[in-house]
């Protein structure tokens, strides 16, 4: 029978198929990685790697810098404390300079040692066109004063802003960059990265990043860290359902990625954890913040912002779309990694709560009535409101949480309807102010909550706004309270305290943005392979296993050494 | 006697109940007899013409024989009408143009056909090719494909190809009716011609151009309504018919080379008789002029002269 | 034979004309802006860098210059193979980008279409048979054709992948090798690649098996069946005959569905996260990256084009009437 | 789709015009009522559709409300179960059901309309007309029309089923256009349509009296199969992200399904039920539509 034959092979070919499936579950054969030498992670890359040039921020493919380019210095969030990396140790002679020395011993992996010229070049390359070119704002030299020394003169003394530089950002050999021109370096993909750090490049296709480890890595002999894994496969973002499924086959050791659903994964896989052995399972990363615009008429109302505050159910958020993954942010919209920071007196007396009442009553008293009989509330004026709530589309978590959002507004007679523009028509849209309502999260924890007060009051309001304030709101005060705070010392945390008790003072009369929820630092382990993961538990260790961008230099790097193989 | 049908009934079955299409019908075929079949749309003619080779689906034999060259020929039985077929009963089709395979060359399709039918192609490839060429065409049209033959061409190929195998009988169901006036002469004169050699023993031809039947046929049957009017000579039917139907099929011929059907017999009033239900007695009795009381009961076939058949009551006394 | 010829290349030149035009205009009379985008990515605070940096940006993409110039650089650049710079993965070419995701979308249709379209032939000629067959298989190929592609792919994904873990869920070869032309390579690539293959194969193959078997009945009701039938030939040949008349008009439907495959194709693809066209696409989609989407859109479309000048040529190869009409034959 | 042949009879119109029409309806009528396909299929899509219709009028909350437990199987309380957020799933089905109709009706009604008289006026006028509305159906059908959806409906600001209809409606029209174009070509041939013609009617009234309703079971079918079709492309267009924003649809319902890992957390009444809507409701209108096909040729009926 003709017409049977190529079923017949096609039958065939499943056979050969799934005998080779079992084959390449195991994830190794001669060509490939060791399974017990790598580590498989996700959640850091959103698209293929492209370039390791460690200037083009945001373009770079996670873990250039961190595991090839390092920082002078580490910021530990939990600690609050700097410690020295590739600096030795550094002092301030006065307010405005900076004394860094440099360790010894630490390599290039072509071979050349570190030295002073090193730090300089890196920060001139600032003159060009860059994402830290606004150093030269008030750094006014950098100078190799010893072979491994070098001194810093500010024009006007930012320490916590200077430490963020010193803490976040990679230095670069001088003997490669210096001759760089201004095209080469902001557009070079530097194919063969030449870094200090405990991995180098390995491999790379659209869906995967490969470093191999640097076993010539001076932080072995120095520090004692011995990384473990040989490779470091860092998997291009897929979809939840793909990541989650190759996580419950423990295909991938570690998921920075939010799961929906994840805790009952938890719950029932004992292989896999997260640091909370239950809610909110994760720690916290960055605050997601409910944006108005403040040149909407009612969005430009304090009271009018109290009580959209007051109609949120946050509980409801929590519960719903993130089934407790998730905690409620402080009304502060501070950080629990900086709860040294928030003034909690202050925060229960004026902070807000969920009352949808109290938001009906608020919305009366300042005149915002339903006169029209529509259901919802107008201006004092009569002038309708409605408002549309935006978030970006595909991002499902916050899609739903909107609708809840918008739900809540909607009961207490607020007209917010939800939208789901493309990421980037969302992004274009708030810088130039057209938009009503938006949830943000665009600073994360950092070695300061200036950070955050930075991106909250900035001025001066510019035409687009394209990193911080993109609520457009004026005031002097609170931004010069912002600018005094970034003049603190870094060690000064009762100083600095103070500054923003004034600054919470302020922002919780306003209200210039809403706090939402504390998204969650992703991260979920198994431990088929690798154990030993950071936890709550005391036996295990505490830095993040979180290796998002800018992580490594806030401890992520220590949890590569501090894993373990599994028995 | 080559053919011999006797009391043939294959009625239609539809939704309403059978369609009486022959009921009836007796008649017999002489050896190199050129028998026209001729009547009304409707009348049975293509249907009788069918039932001798091939019923269709919906087509069901109810009674009768049909004896060929003293053989039985079992219509109601397609497997065991296959023998038949090709070798003792052929056929033109009414769809000549379009009876090729459009995708086969020609010559290769006689070719599949004949090995299908137990014929060593080879054998008869010559006789083949005399025959296409006794029809006016050239053998290398079998290398051809059937879109790039005319239709008279296409209408020849599959003339010879039917009597290829010297069959008995031959049907041709309206086999000139697409073609034009001197393409049809000389697809009649083939016909004959194939007769007169022998390539074919005896012929019915089914059309409802009286006039293209007086040309070529040895003899003319006209039906009406499931059942045979009358049979004669075709110079009788012509010029001497008896029955009151055949004569006004005659009369309201207006000229030469019209149809029976374009002009939808304008002459004779009413219309046939449908054959779901059909009326006892004579079936034209109601359009008949000369219908009297005794046509209420149905009319024998009967020998009025000899070789001269009408079913009325009126004829031969 | 040449006009015909000439007359469907013509229909495809100005398909192509018309989808460069399309694909050039989309994004430049949409809102949104890919420079800014490119920069929101950048994240630069100071307004004097960023000024400068939108005007390097434009520099680069071309945005600066009048629009028909626009045009026609974008033509200019298309016949030199440059698509433009990728926004998403820059700075690296859309070009370099696509042909990476060639491959895998190839092999994926490829296979599904020609596989498919032989079984389903066959199915469709074989259900044709009796009433009974016809009655049963046909309307498995009507479900078959009407399941949405990606939901196939997800049921077999849930089936065979999550619940029965013989296959990989996602991606185009273990995370755990390099490309190399070994057996463990290329089996894992086999494995990966069965899924999602499969699930485009049985969609499709409910769709010709049901095309076939209409044409094959049209076919066995066509005079020259009628005609055999009545000389005896035997059901068999006049079958083969009905098989390959029918196949014709099939053909032409491969061209005519090539539109439907390649959506199914990128549907099956997104749901298996599998790196061709399908989820480079989506990507492109959600990072707004123009020059990466118009690229897609053209290969799709060049793909398209010369599939379907294969089929006509295939068509006029094994259809004698196209064939004799071309050289010319009497009428 | 080019298998369906001409209308037949149409030759004997002059005779008895009424007998004969009322004879074919009846006989159609007859045929209808005992073809299984036909019945099957369009009891199905009726069910279908009336669920769709009636169904959400029993359901006393919003699809997209948070009414239930989260994650619960289907219950008799909730016949479909609940999503991860403690949606009601069995509400969102009817709501979606009633939504994917609107689609490809709308959808397939604009392709139709678009095809249909395309492909009208070319058949019947033949000549320049014919030409460069045949090149437009040509250059149309060659280009792949959900890539070009997906590149346009990208860009829209504002989705809606309105928007999306409209557009799955003006990119799926080329193979209804050259179909009725092919059976125009043959009819404008025939002698009634002549003679329409000679007695000085306007192309449109000679296209709707007389060319189209000879040919009309041939465009009842040409629309099942643009409705199915349409229904086909919203839903890949839901799956991928381009649905219509804050509504429901069966394909958003998948959309969601996999986003929130209903198949790795194993809530398989997630995503059966949207997928088996669509895939039942069109192969119920593909088999009605072969049941059509067998009615209103009597070629088929024997089979």
């Amino acid at each position: 029978m003709k017409s049977l034959r190529l079923p017949a092979a096609l039958a065939a070919l499943v056979m050969v198929a799934s005998a080779c499936s079992g084959e390449g579950g195991e994830g190794g054969g001669s060509e490939g990685y060791p399974r017990n030498e790598t580590l498989y992670t996700t959640g850091t890359a959103w698209g293929p790697p492209t370039n390791w040039n460690p200037i083009m921020e945001g373009n770079y493919a996670v873990g250039t810098v961190g595991l090839v380019y390092e920082p002078l210095f580490l910021f530990d969030p939990n600690e609050n404390e700097y410690t020295p990396w590739l600096a030795e140790s550094d002092e301030w002679p006065d307010e405005n300079t900076h004394v860094i020395t440099l360790r010894e011993g630490v390599e290039w992996t072509d071979g050349e040692p570190l030295v002073a010229e090193d730090v300089v070049t890196t920060l001139e390359l600032g003159h060009f066109d860059i994402h830290y070119s606004n150093v030269w704002d008030y750094l006014e030299s950098a100078e190799a004063t010893g072979e491994r020394e070098v001194t810093l003169t500010f024009s006007e003394p930012r320490p916590q802003e200077w430490m963020n530089w010193v803490s976040a950002r990679a230095i670069v050999p001088d003997h490669i960059w210096a001759d760089k021109d201004e095209s080469k370096v902001t557009d070079d993909p530097n194919q063969d990265p030449v870094g200090t750090g405990a991995y180098v490049y390995e491999n790379h296709a659209d869906d995967r990043m490969v470093w191999k480890r640097n076993d010539d890595w001076w932080g072995t002999e120095a520090l004692g860290l011995e990384m473990k894994p040989t490779y470091i496969v860092d998997i291009v973002n897929a979809s939840n359902d793909v990541t989650m499924n190759m996580l419950n086959n423990h295909e991938i050791d570690l998921s920075n990625n939010f799961l929906p659903g994840i805790d009952q994964v938890i719950n029932d896989d004992n292989n896999i954890t997260s640091y909370y052995a239950g809610a909110p399972y994760m720690q916290s990363a960055n605050t997601a913040w409910l944006i108005p615009n403040h040149e909407h008429p009612a969005l430009g109302d304090p009271v009018f912002r109290s009580a959209l505050a007051h109609a949120i159910d946050l509980e409801q958020i929590v519960t719903g779309p993130y089934t407790n993954l998730v905690e409620p942010a402080d009304p502060s919209g501070l950080l629990p990694q900086w709860d040294d920071y928030i003034d909690h007196e202050l925060v229960s007396e004026e902070g807000f709560s969920f009352d949808a009442s109290e938001a009906v009553a608020i919305l009366e008293e300042a005149g915002y009535l339903d006169e029209d009989g529509d259901g919802f509330v107008e201006t004092p004026d009569g002038e309708e409101i409605t408002l549309t709530l935006e978030v970006p589309s595909g991002w499902t978590d916050w899609m739903e949480s909107a609708n809840v959002i918008a739900g809540n507004a909607q009961e207490v007679g607020i007209n917010v309807e939800p939208a789901f523009p493309e990421h980037d028509l969302l992004i274009e849209n708030f810088r130039k102010a057209e938009f009503d309502l938006m949830i943000n999260n665009d600073r994360g924890l950092s070695n300061t909550p200036w950070t955050y007060y930075d991106f909250i009051f900035q001025l001066p309001i510019n035409e687009q706004q394209t990193t911080a304030n993109y609520a457009r709101y004026e005031n002097e005060e609170a931004w010069d309270l912002t600018q005094q705070l970034a003049a603190v010392p870094a060690d000064d945390v009762e100083g600095a305290a103070e500054i923003t008790s004034d600054l919470q003072e302020i922002f919780l009369e306003d209200l210039p943005i809403i706090p939402l929820w504390y998204n969650g630092m992703w991260s979920q382990a198994s431990n088929n392979v690798w154990t030993n993961w950071p936890s709550e538990a005391s036996d295990t260790p505490d830095n993040f296993a979180t290796m998002w961008n800018n992580m490594y230099q806030m401890g992520a790097i220590y949890t590569l050494a501090e894993i373990e193989l599994a028995e | 006697m080559t053919l011999r049908v006797n009391d043939l009934k294959v009625y239609y079955q539809t939704l309403r109940g059978d369609v009486h299409a022959l009921d009836g019908v007796s008649f017999d075929l002489a050896d190199g007899e050129i028998m026209g079949l001729a009547g009304e749309s409707g009348c049975g003619k293509s249907t009788l013409g069918k039932s001798l080779i091939r019923l269709d689906g919906r087509m069901r034999h109810v009674d009768g024989t049909i004896e060929l060259d003293g053989k039985d020929v079992p219509i109601a039985d397609d497997r065991a009408m296959t023998p038949f077929r090709f070798h003792e009963i052929s056929l033109i089709p009414q769809y000549a143009m379009s009876a090729l395979n459009p995708t086969r060359k020609i010559g290769r399709m006689i070719n599949e056909l004949l090995r299908s039918r137990g014929v060593r192609p080879n054998t008869i490839a010559e006789e083949l090719n005399r025959r296409l060429e006794l029809v006016g065409l050239d053998p290398d049209v079998l290398n051809r494909f059937p879109i790039e033959l005319s239709g008279g061409m296409k209408q020849r190929v599959v003339m010879v190809m039917a009597t290829l195998l010297n069959p008995s009988l031959l049907i041709a169901d309206e086999a000139t009716s697409a073609l034009d006036v001197s393409t049809q002469r000389s697809v009649v004169e083939s016909m004959v011609e194939f007769r007169d050699r022998g390539y074919v023993k005896s012929m019915i031809f089914v059309t409802h151009d009286i006039s293209l039947v007086y040309q070529m046929a040895d003899t003319v049957m006209v039906m009406y309504a499931g059942r045979i009017a009358e049979k004669a000579p075709a110079s009788t039917i012509i010029n001497d018919p008896q029955h009151p139907y055949t004569k006004m099929l005659i009369g309201a011929l207006p000229e030469v080379g019209t149809t029976t059907e374009d002009t939808r017999l304008e002459g004779i009033p009413g219309t046939p008789p449908g054959l779901l239900k059909p009326p006892t007695g004579c079936r034209f009795k109601d359009r008949c002029p000369i219908a009297s009381e005794e046509c209420s009961e149905t009319p024998p076939l009967v020998e009025i002269d000899p070789g001269h058949w009408a079913a009325c009551w009126k004829t031969g006394r | 034979m040449w006009r015909y010829m000439g007359r469907k290349i013509g229909i495809y030149g100005i398909t192509f004309v018309v989808a460069v035009t399309i694909n050039w205009m989309i994004p430049r009379f949409m809102p949104g802006d890919p420079v800014s985008s490119m920069l929101s990515r950048a994240s630069i605070s100071d307004p004097e860098a960023l000024e400068r940096m939108t005007a390097y940006y434009n520099d680069v993409f071309g945005l600066d210059t009048p629009l028909h110039q626009q045009y026609f650089s974008f033509w200019a650049g298309l016949f030199r193979g440059d698509l433009g710079i990728s926004v998403w993965l820059y700075p690296e070419p859309v070009t370099d980008i696509i042909l990476r995701a060639v491959p895998f979308t190839v092999g994926l249709l490829l296979p599904a279409i020609i596989l498919s379209w032989i079984i389903g032939n066959r199915f469709g000629a074989f259900a044709a048979r009796s009433k009974i067959l016809d009655n049963t298989l046909l309307p498995i190929g009507y479900i078959l054709t009407a399941t949405p592609y990606m939901w196939i792919a997800l049921l077999l994904a849930w089936a065979l992948a999550v619940n029965g873990g013989f296959f990989p869920t996602a991606g185009g070869y273990s995370f755990a090798l390099t490309p190399s032309f070994s057996w463990v390579f290329i089996s894992n690539l086999l494995s990966h690649w069965f899924l999602p293959f499969l699930s485009m194969f049985v969609v499709a193959l409910g769709g010709w098996a049901i095309g076939m078997r209409n044409m094959i009945i049209y076919e066995l009701e066509a005079d020259y069946s009628n005609y055999l039938q009545a000389l005896g030939a035997p059901r068999r040949l006049i079958r083969r005959y009905a098989f390959r008349n029918a196949m014709l008009p099939q053909i032409t439907g491969l061209a005519v569905q090539l539109g439907t495959l390649i959506a199914g194709a990128l549907l099956t693809e997104i749901v298996f996260n599998y790196p061709g066209l399908g989820t480079l696409m989506l990507n492109s989609l959600n990072n707004r990256d123009f020059f990466l989407l118009q690229g897609i859109f053209l290969f799709v479309v060049i793909g398209v084009l010369i599939a379907n000048f294969i089929i006509d040529i295939i068509y006029v190869l094994v259809d004698p009437r196209t064939r004799v009409q071309m050289t010319g034959g009497s009428s | 789709m080019s298998n369906i042949p001409g209308a037949p009879g149409a030759a004997d119109g002059a005779s008895a015009p009424e007998a004969v029409g009322e004879r074919k309806v009846s006989e159609t009528l007859h045929f209808a009522r005992r073809n299984p396909k036909l019945l099957i299929g369009s009891s199905i899509v009726l069910i279908l559709l009336l669920t769709g219709l009636i169904g959400p009028l029993f359901v006393d909350h919003g699809p997209n409300e948070y009414v239930g437990p989260q994650s619960q199987p289907p219950s008799s309380e909730y016949w479909f179960g609940t999503t991860t957020f403690g949606q009601d799933i069995w509400a969102q089905f009817v709501h979606g059901l009633r939504s994917t109709f609107f689609t490809g009706a709308l959808g397939g009604g604009i392709a139709f309309v678009v095809g249909t008289t395309i492909g009208f006026v070319a058949g019947y006028k033949g000549g320049i007309v014919d030409e460069i509305l045949n090149m437009l159906t040509n250059v149309v059908l060659v280009l792949p029309g959900m890539v070009v959806l997906i590149v346009a409906v990208a860009y829209l600001d504002v989705r809606g089923l309105l928007v999306q209809a409209l557009f799955i409606g003006l990119t799926s029209w080329p193979w209804a256009a050259r179909a009725v174009r092919s059976q125009a070509l043959s009819l404008a041939t025939r002698d009634y349509v002549d003679l329409a013609r000679l007695s000085g009617r306007r192309t449109w009234r000679i296209i709707t009296s007389e060319v189209a309703p000879n040919m009309s079971s041939y465009l009842v079918m040409s629309f099942i199969l643009l409705f199915g079709g349409a229904i086909l492309i919203a839903a890949g267009l839901d799956f991928i992200g381009l649905g219509p924003a804050g509504g429901v649809s069966l394909g958003l319902m998948l959309e969601n399904a996999v986003g929130w890992s209903a198949l790795q957390l194993g809530m398989w009444w997630w995503f059966i039920p949207p997928g088996t809507g669509i895939t039942v409701l069109v192969g119920s209108m593909y088999i009605l539509n072969v049941g059509l096909d067998e009615v209103f040729n009597p070629k088929l009926r024997e089979l």
